[in-house]
């Protein structure tokens, strides 16, 4: 095979589908940080919300009966967090990752406790959600770009991969354009500023966490009943932690995250093109290698192009009423 | 009396999809016949192998089975400490007179999988996705990569990794996405080596329609009419076998390969998949098989340290 | 005369702390209130109470004649109290015009109120003669144009009680004016303002009565007519404060500092500093005047080593000082500390102290590794007992080395910091608005400390925006204005007139 | 901060036993639900665990890698740097070690064995922790992003180290070959026969010493008050003439260093090859520790040893229970971690309220 096969179109498609998991983890993820409150605890909340919409999907026949068990439960541990980090004032890195230990422990033991299959859910069958075919695919299929481009890269997708991107203006519009979203920035920054302004921080920063529970619920639903069709342990696989680092490479800001999403995502989908082919220059690298290619790319990007990432000021502290 | 028997699976876990729980299939068999009881744990670490193989042989065990290579340096150790215990090591390979090593000819297994593979695919492009690259996946890629192109020589064999880490083996979704990827690149068979990931790649070929070799279990009636064939592993057996010989006094230490000929590896072929192997293809296949059993055809195993010729 | 708030023996402690103790007082409907007190006095704490952020342990508080419970900002701002903080309530990276849609939105659209917000700012702004732009974000302000959006906020919600708590302490005169113009407008419209001030001058300049605290209690309540600055001096600190403090005659030494043609530019190129130069000798005080942000914070930055020049010729003792072949000041505050050099920041709480560590760990900030032993570690009895030395010296309150210093009060703080410089025996002491928010009985011991210092033969470079503290100390004065020296004077022609021209960028003449 | 002044018996000791029952008491309602009993099962896990000395071998020998990893995340912390990369670092470490061993164990004898793996490991690991700290100095890059990145790398660049290089010819196993009996670390049941076949070396003693040489360089040096500036207030730093690139940049060395010295514990302490993935997730452990510790010395070991008796207890308990599969014990961490780490002032209102109402 040679570089010339590497198939853009089919890279494209695979971005877009990988994308999704990042984009409501990112954007979930986003809300809880602009707040003020870090969540780390995204890996644990799609692990949870991936197994119950796996497992709610498949005792109901119905996904979307699993995607709003998925949502509760996504939203409950959100709740523990927003719990911990805002009323107690604990550490929220320690909440966020005590979360995701606990989370990766029960949902094995749960689901072995349910299904015996080794802390699988069984196959989802007809419970999965499926592809979205756009009116008038067919029709077009034949015509070379324009077909590829109307049936598969922007049809023939999932529901929530439409969901997904259409999230991201509407963040955007949230954050910068809504009463909400002016004061949620505010008590990312300067709490006390909008203590004083007369926002209650306590319940800005307990809705925020409300909204990054049911967003990062539909990352797991997508991965359990889109992607997969069942649940298995562990298979977030460390997309909490990609999307947490997507959100710092798009600077706290929704559409630079989204980049940062897309980014994991394309060079994802490029590096199984080209694992196995004979590349300019260096040849045929060993398929090992050619994993760390997103990485790498990230650390690049990150040391060359970025200018400093700016967290939101007071990000990680809880807000206590003191000098 | 009953013999006192244990089985210490790896890292993987007693339900991996893999070796592991193939393991706890037979021994289940081996239960359920003779009623004797085993005790079974899980090593998550070498460390911790050799701590459980250690406090098995201290309560006794007559037998203990250690599942997977990651046990070797383990099983040697503490063999040598307990001569009166008898281990039965799967995948790797210990020197004792109380050890019993089992290996598989995965090759074998692999090159059947590839010429019914390169039989079955009309674009002649397959594909191969396996967990994590090590010299097991390795083997039976370069199996299956032999007996593709043994039925013609023109096949291509596309191989991808799910990763690099332990996560690797629990990652449907990209399981599935490099099975896309593939189908995308005109493969039409694809063959998963690689424990829950695997089931992703299964899943993609039935909703995509093209064919999936499954892998060490049979895994024809995961998605009936889009598994083409299963390479068995009998690990179950093996295991089985040696509890069995236990109770019959025949166990033998030493060191089995255990390929075609001695019914450690083979193919799959039931109601499941019955439809998708054609009287060609059902021919292919055996005669290879035959050609193998018989010494007539040698298959590479690249663990040997010679260079995959595929 | 109708009252418009009320405290009737409110009490608020925060642990061992009181800082408010049955305090009762009365402040009249469309009058000007003036609160003064020591550092620490409570009158912040009393503040926050009536504005909802704290809640009072005991007492009650009468709006208009009615006991009212105020749970919270959200509370006071809907019974029309407003309040400018100590430390200004601002989102840094967001635009005036966010900040003071902050908490009164308007709906949940901002987009279609904006517009609308915008043009109302901008009318308040002219009504006003506010100078601010409503698109422009905070942090590009300086701290001046900052306290007039605090300010426009609470125009714009239309407040009738207004608390401002120490408005002044960063303003220059101008601006101290400007804002009493609009106190006296607000006065007008019958609205009640409350005013913290150390500066007892404008409270006697601006407010119709005053009440003084200490240590958490009212001492008194007089009418503002009848009092003089003597009378409130006297009952703040319970002595007298002396006006005019001795000093050795001027007796200039050899040069310690020469500075020649230095430039500084940012990133952007602009120019910050231009063409300074200037002599600074043993002995002397050199104050340097001047509107904020003229580009004296950079100029101390760069004499103490935390930012680097882009050209010019800085000699310390004969020397140049090592700016040469550097590409960034990361340890350079060292070696200058080393040659002599102290300095007491002008944002102590940014740069001089770290919050979180004791008073005694703040007393060796800077000089962590003049005090280690040949294994780089501390003494700590050794540094305790400098530290309880040096807190007796300058009296910091609570004499308590194992205290947070984020748990003392701004005074405090600083005679923290000035003691930590002046132990370090310096040949060259650069000091940045010493005195702001700082209670006139700490001025003037602060004042004594650094007159003692120029009379034993250090080099003092003072920036201040204070005229009268200028006039006390100095005994040169440069002004700066767009980055330059605009021009020099001796304490002798000390004018302030003069002064006010030359801060308005009016060349040497 | 909001420990309503109390007494420091009540916040060093009462609450953090409280907090630490309250994890229990869920854990033992999962075990309950799952079909055990729980005090049976809390009995049969603190007896392997700490009663029984060579169960309690095998925890103080998990804890000694923890230990480590936990001092390598909280070195780092004190200086505002939060670096989850303990894992990758620590992975690649073990190839520096390994190299040593592979070059010279069969020539060299075991006390200079045994510096030469430490300094390996303690060189590869500061080297993997390098590029995120000069980024972060000098980049500005999020060290957050950087390290999880370079977890990521290690994983693959180790993956082909490993399996292309290291693996002997002929052999299953992706693991290096087995280093001669000169490269082992000296076990304690040396002279301790009463802790059994464990693998407990004097990498316990190196722990310790780390930790107290961390408490004595982060409370008591120069050094250390410059790092904790730095971590508190960075203009602060830079104006106490701290170079604070310069800080972060060695800072993540030691950082990395630190848990490079892990795999000391891990590999020639225990498995005397290096395999693939030998980690096993103790870097991430590591965070859980500095966090639940404090990054104060002592919290560091206590949290190292109950991470250590929960693993070696847990394993215990799951080979005596069947029913309890071990991963019950991970959620039983993330318990205790979110009780101890997160709510540790849960009780403190209780506790004021019931010490006023005593008075
Ligand atoms: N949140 C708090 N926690 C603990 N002590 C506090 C707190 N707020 C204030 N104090 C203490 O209460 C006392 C009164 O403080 P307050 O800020 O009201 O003084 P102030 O009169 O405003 O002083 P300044 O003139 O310096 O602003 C001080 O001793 C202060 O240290
Ligand atoms: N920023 C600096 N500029 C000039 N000389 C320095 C600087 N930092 C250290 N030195 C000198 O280097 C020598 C080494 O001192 P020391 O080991 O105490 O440095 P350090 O405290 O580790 O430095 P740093 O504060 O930068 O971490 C001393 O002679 C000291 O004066
Ligand atoms: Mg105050
Ligand atoms: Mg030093």
């Amino acid at each position: 095979m040679t570089f010339e096969d590497l198939q853009i179109g089919s890279i494209l498609v695979s971005t877009v589908r990988n994308a999704p998991v990042l984009i409501f983890a990112g954007m979930a993820g986003l809300f809880a940080e602009r707040s003020g409150v870090i969540d780390i605890g995204l890996e644990g909340k799609i692990l949870a919300s991936a197994f119950v919409s796996a497992a709610v999907a498949f005792a109901t026949q119905n996904p979307w009966y699993g995607v709003a068990a998925g949502m509760l439960v996504s939203v409950l541990l959100a709740t523990l967090q927003a719990y911990v980090a805002i009323t107690q004032k604990g550490n929220q890195l320690v909440a966020g990752i005590a979360i995701n230990i606990a989370m990766s422990g029960l949902t094995f033991v749960v689901a072995q406790f349910f299904f015996q299959q080794g802390g699988r859910t069984p196959d989802l069958g007809q419970a999965r959600l499926f592809d979205v075919v756009l009116p008038g695919s067919a029709a077009v299929e034949g015509i070379p770009f324009i077909g590829w481009l109307y049936a598969h890269l922007i049809g023939g997708h999932s529901v929530l991969v439409y969901l997904a991107f259409g999230l991201v203006p509407l963040v955007h519009w949230v954050l910068y354009h809504t009463r909400f979203g002016l004061r949620l920035r505010a008590c990312g920054e300067n709490p006390h500023a909008a203590d004083a302004a007369g926002v209650s921080v306590e319940r800005q920063r307990y809705t925020a966490m409300l909204i990054a529970g049911v967003l990062c619920s539909f990352s797991g639903a997508y991965l359990a009943i889109v992607q997969s069709g069942f649940f298995l342990r562990d298979m977030s696989a460390g997309a909490g932690y990609l999307a947490l680092t997507a959100m710092v490479f798009g600077n706290w800001r929704p559409v630079y995250t989204f980049l940062g999403c897309l980014m994991f995502g394309f060079f994802g989908a490029v590096q199984i093109q080209i694992e196995g082919v004979d590349l300019p220059l260096v040849g045929r690298l060993p398929g090992s290698l050619i994993q760390m290619v997103p990485y790498v790319v990230t650390v690049i990007v990150l040391a060359g192009l970025m200018a400093k990432s700016v967290a939101p000021k007071a990000l990680g502290t809880p807000f206590v009423k003191s000098r | 009396a009953d013999p006192k028997l244990g089985i210490v699976y790896d890292a993987g876990g007693k339900f991996d999809k893999s070796f592991n729980q193939s393991a706890f299939e037979g021994a289940s068999r081996f239960k359920k016949e003779t009623n004797i009881n085993f005790i079974e744990v899980q090593a998550s670490s070498d460390t911790q192998a050799e701590q459980v193989l250690r406090g098995l042989a201290r309560k006794n065990l007559d037998m203990i089975a250690s599942i997977g290579f990651a046990q070797q340096a383990a099983v040697q150790k503490v063999a040598k400490e307990f001569p009166k215990v008898r281990f039965v090591l799967i995948d790797g390979v210990a020197q004792g007179a109380n050890i019993n090593s089992i290996t598989f000819k995965e090759e074998e297994g692999s090159y059947l999988a590839g010429v019914a593979a390169a039989m079955a695919s009309k674009s002649k492009k397959l594909g191969f996705i396996g967990g994590v690259d090590i010299p097991l996946i390795r083997t039976f890629a370069c199996g299956y990569a032999q007996g593709a192109k043994a039925v013609n020589p023109k096949v291509e064999v596309s191989s991808n990794m799910v990763g690099t880490t332990s996560d690797s083996w629990n990652n449907p979704a990209k399981g599935g996405e490099l099975a896309r990827s593939q189908f995308d690149r005109g493969v039409d068979v694809v063959f998963a080596v690689a424990g829950g990931s695997g089931l992703g790649t299964l899943q993609t070929a039935k909703e995509k329609g093209k064919l999936a070799i499954g892998v060490d279990s049979n895994q024809n009636g995961l998605y009936p009419g889009t598994i083409l064939t299963s390479m068995v592993k009998h690990v179950d057996v093996a295991v089985y076998d040696a509890f069995m010989q236990m109770k019959n006094g025949t166990w033998k230490a030493g060191v089995t390969a255990k390929g075609l000929k001695e019914g450690g590896v083979d193919w799959a072929l039931d109601e499941n998949n019955r439809k998708l192997i054609t009287p060609e293809i059902e021919k292919r296949v055996m005669g290879a098989r035959k050609d193998i059993i018989d010494g007539k055809v040698k298959v590479i195993d690249i663990r040997s340290g010679v260079a995959c010729p595929a | 005369m109708q009252p418009a708030v009320e405290f009737r023996g409110i009490s608020k402690h925060f642990g061992a702390v009181k800082a408010n103790t049955d305090v009762s007082f009365t402040i009249a409907k469309g009058s000007i209130h003036g609160l003064v007190g020591e550092n620490g006095a409570g009158k912040s704490t009393l503040m926050s109470i009536l504005y909802g952020y704290y809640r009072a342990d005991g007492g009650e508080i009468l709006l208009d004649g009615q006991a009212r419970r105020i749970h919270n900002s959200q509370e006071a701002i809907e019974l029309g109290i407003g309040m400018v903080h100590q430390h200004f309530m601002l989102v840094e990276n967001m635009t005036v015009l966010d900040n003071v849609m902050l908490g009164s939105e308007g709906g949940f659209k901002l987009q279609s109120k904006r517009a609308a917000v915008e043009a109302q700012l901008r009318e308040i702004c002219t009504r006003y003669h506010l100078d601010v732009d409503p698109l422009a974000t905070i942090h590009d302000l300086s701290v001046g144009a900052q306290q007039r959006v605090e300010i426009l906020k609470q125009i714009y919600r239309s407040a009738n009680i207004l608390i401002l708590d120490e408005p002044t302490a960063v303003l220059t005169a101008q601006e101290t004016e400007s804002l009493f113009e609009i106190l006296r407008l607000f006065k007008e419209q019958g609205k009640t303002i409350i005013l913290i001030t150390h500066k007892l001058q404008e409270i006697l300049d601006i407010t119709d009565t005053v009440t003084v605290m200490r240590g958490g209690r009212v001492i008194g309540a007089v009418p503002t007519a009848g009092t003089t600055k003597e009378d409130l001096a006297n009952m703040m600190v319970g002595r007298p404060i002396e006006n005019n403090l001795p000093r050795a005659p001027y007796n200039p030494g050899a040069p310690v500092l020469q500075v020649e043609s230095l430039q500084l530019q940012d990133e952007q190129q602009v120019k910050l500093l231009a063409d300074i130069g200037f002599t600074l000798r043993a002995g002397e005080i050199v104050a340097i005047a001047g509107v904020s942000g003229n580009g004296q914070s950079e100029l101390m930055e760069i004499l103490s080593g935390m930012r680097l020049p882009t050209s010019g010729k800085l000699e310390f003792l004969g020397k140049a000082l090592p700016f040469a072949g550097r590409s960034d000041a990361d340890g350079l505050p060292r070696t200058f500390r080393d040659l002599g050099i102290a300095h007491i920041p002008e944002d102590r709480l940014r740069d001089g102290v770290v919050k979180a560590f004791s008073v005694m760990h703040n007393t060796i900030l800077g000089y962590q590794d003049k005090l280690k032993n040949r294994w780089g570690l501390f003494d700590f009895k050794a540094i305790a007992a400098r530290c309880a030395e040096l807190m007796k010296n300058f009296d910091v309150r609570p004499n308590n080395h194992d205290l947070r210093i984020g748990l003392l009060s701004g005074g405090n703080q600083q005679k923290v910091v000035i003691a930590r410089e002046v132990l370090a025996q310096p040949k060259l002491m650069l000091v940045g608005q010493p005195t702001r928010g700082v209670d006139i009985g700490t001025i003037e011991s602060i004042h004594k400390q650094l007159l003692a210092l120029r009379d034993s033969g250090v080099a003092i470079l003072l920036v201040s925006v204070e005229l009268e503290e200028v006039r006390a100390l100095a005994d040169r004065i440069l002004v700066m204005c767009g980055g330059r020296i605009t021009g020099e004077l001796k304490i002798e022609e000390f004018d302030t007139t003069r002064i006010g021209l030359l801060m308005g960028g009016m060349h040497k003449s | 901060m909001n420990n309503h002044d109390l007494p420091r018996w009540a916040t060093a000791f009462v609450m953090p036993v409280l907090n630490l029952l309250s994890a229990l008491l869920v854990a033992a309602l999962v075990i309950y639900l799952l079909g055990e009993s729980p005090i049976e099962s809390m009995g049969i896990l603190i007896n392997s665990a700490v009663v029984n000395p060579e169960g309690l071998s095998y925890t103080l020998f998990y804890a000694s890698t923890f230990i480590f990893t936990g001092l390598a995340v909280s070195i780092a912390m004190q200086a505002g740097l939060f670096n989850i990369g303990a894992e990758g670092q620590m992975y690649f470490a073990g190839l520096g070690l390994t190299l040593a061993m592979l070059a010279f164990d069969s020539s060299l004898p075991m006390w200079i064995l045994i510096p030469i793996g430490m300094i390996g490991a303690a060189l590869f690991g500061a080297l993997w922790a390098f590029l995120p700290g000069y980024l972060q100095a000098k980049r500005g890059s999020h060290v957050v992003v950087t390290t999880i990145m370079f977890n990521y790398i290690a994983g693959a660049l180790m993956n082909t180290v490993i399996v292309k290089y290291l693996v002997p010819a002929g052999e299953q196993n992706p693991a290096s070959r087995a280093f001669s009996a000169a490269a082992e670390m000296p076990r304690l049941n040396q002279w301790f026969p009463v802790l059994g076949e464990t693998p407990l070396n004097i990498s316990f003693f190196l722990a310790i010493l780390a930790l107290v040489i961390y408490g004595v360089m982060v409370s008591r040096s120069s050094w250390g008050f410059k790092l904790r500036a730095t971590g508190l207030n960075k203009h602060a730093a830079h104006y106490a003439g701290v170079r604070i690139s310069k800080m972060i940049i060695t800072v993540m060395l030691i950082s990395g260093a630190l848990a490079g010295l892990g795999s000391v514990n891990s590999i020639m302490g225990s498995t005397h090859y290096l395999s693939l993935n030998f980690v096993g997730g103790a870097g991430f452990v590591g965070i859980a520790i500095a966090l639940m510790g404090r990054q104060h010395p002592v919290g560091i070991f206590l949290s190292a040893v109950l991470f250590g008796a929960l693993i070696q207890g847990g394993f215990d308990l799951s080979l005596e229970k069947q029913n309890i599969p071990p991963e019950t014990f991970i959620f039983i961490q993330g318990l205790i971690i979110l009780f101890c780490g997160a709510m540790e002032n849960f009780y403190a209102p209780a506790i004021a309220a019931l010490i006023k109402r005593k008075k």
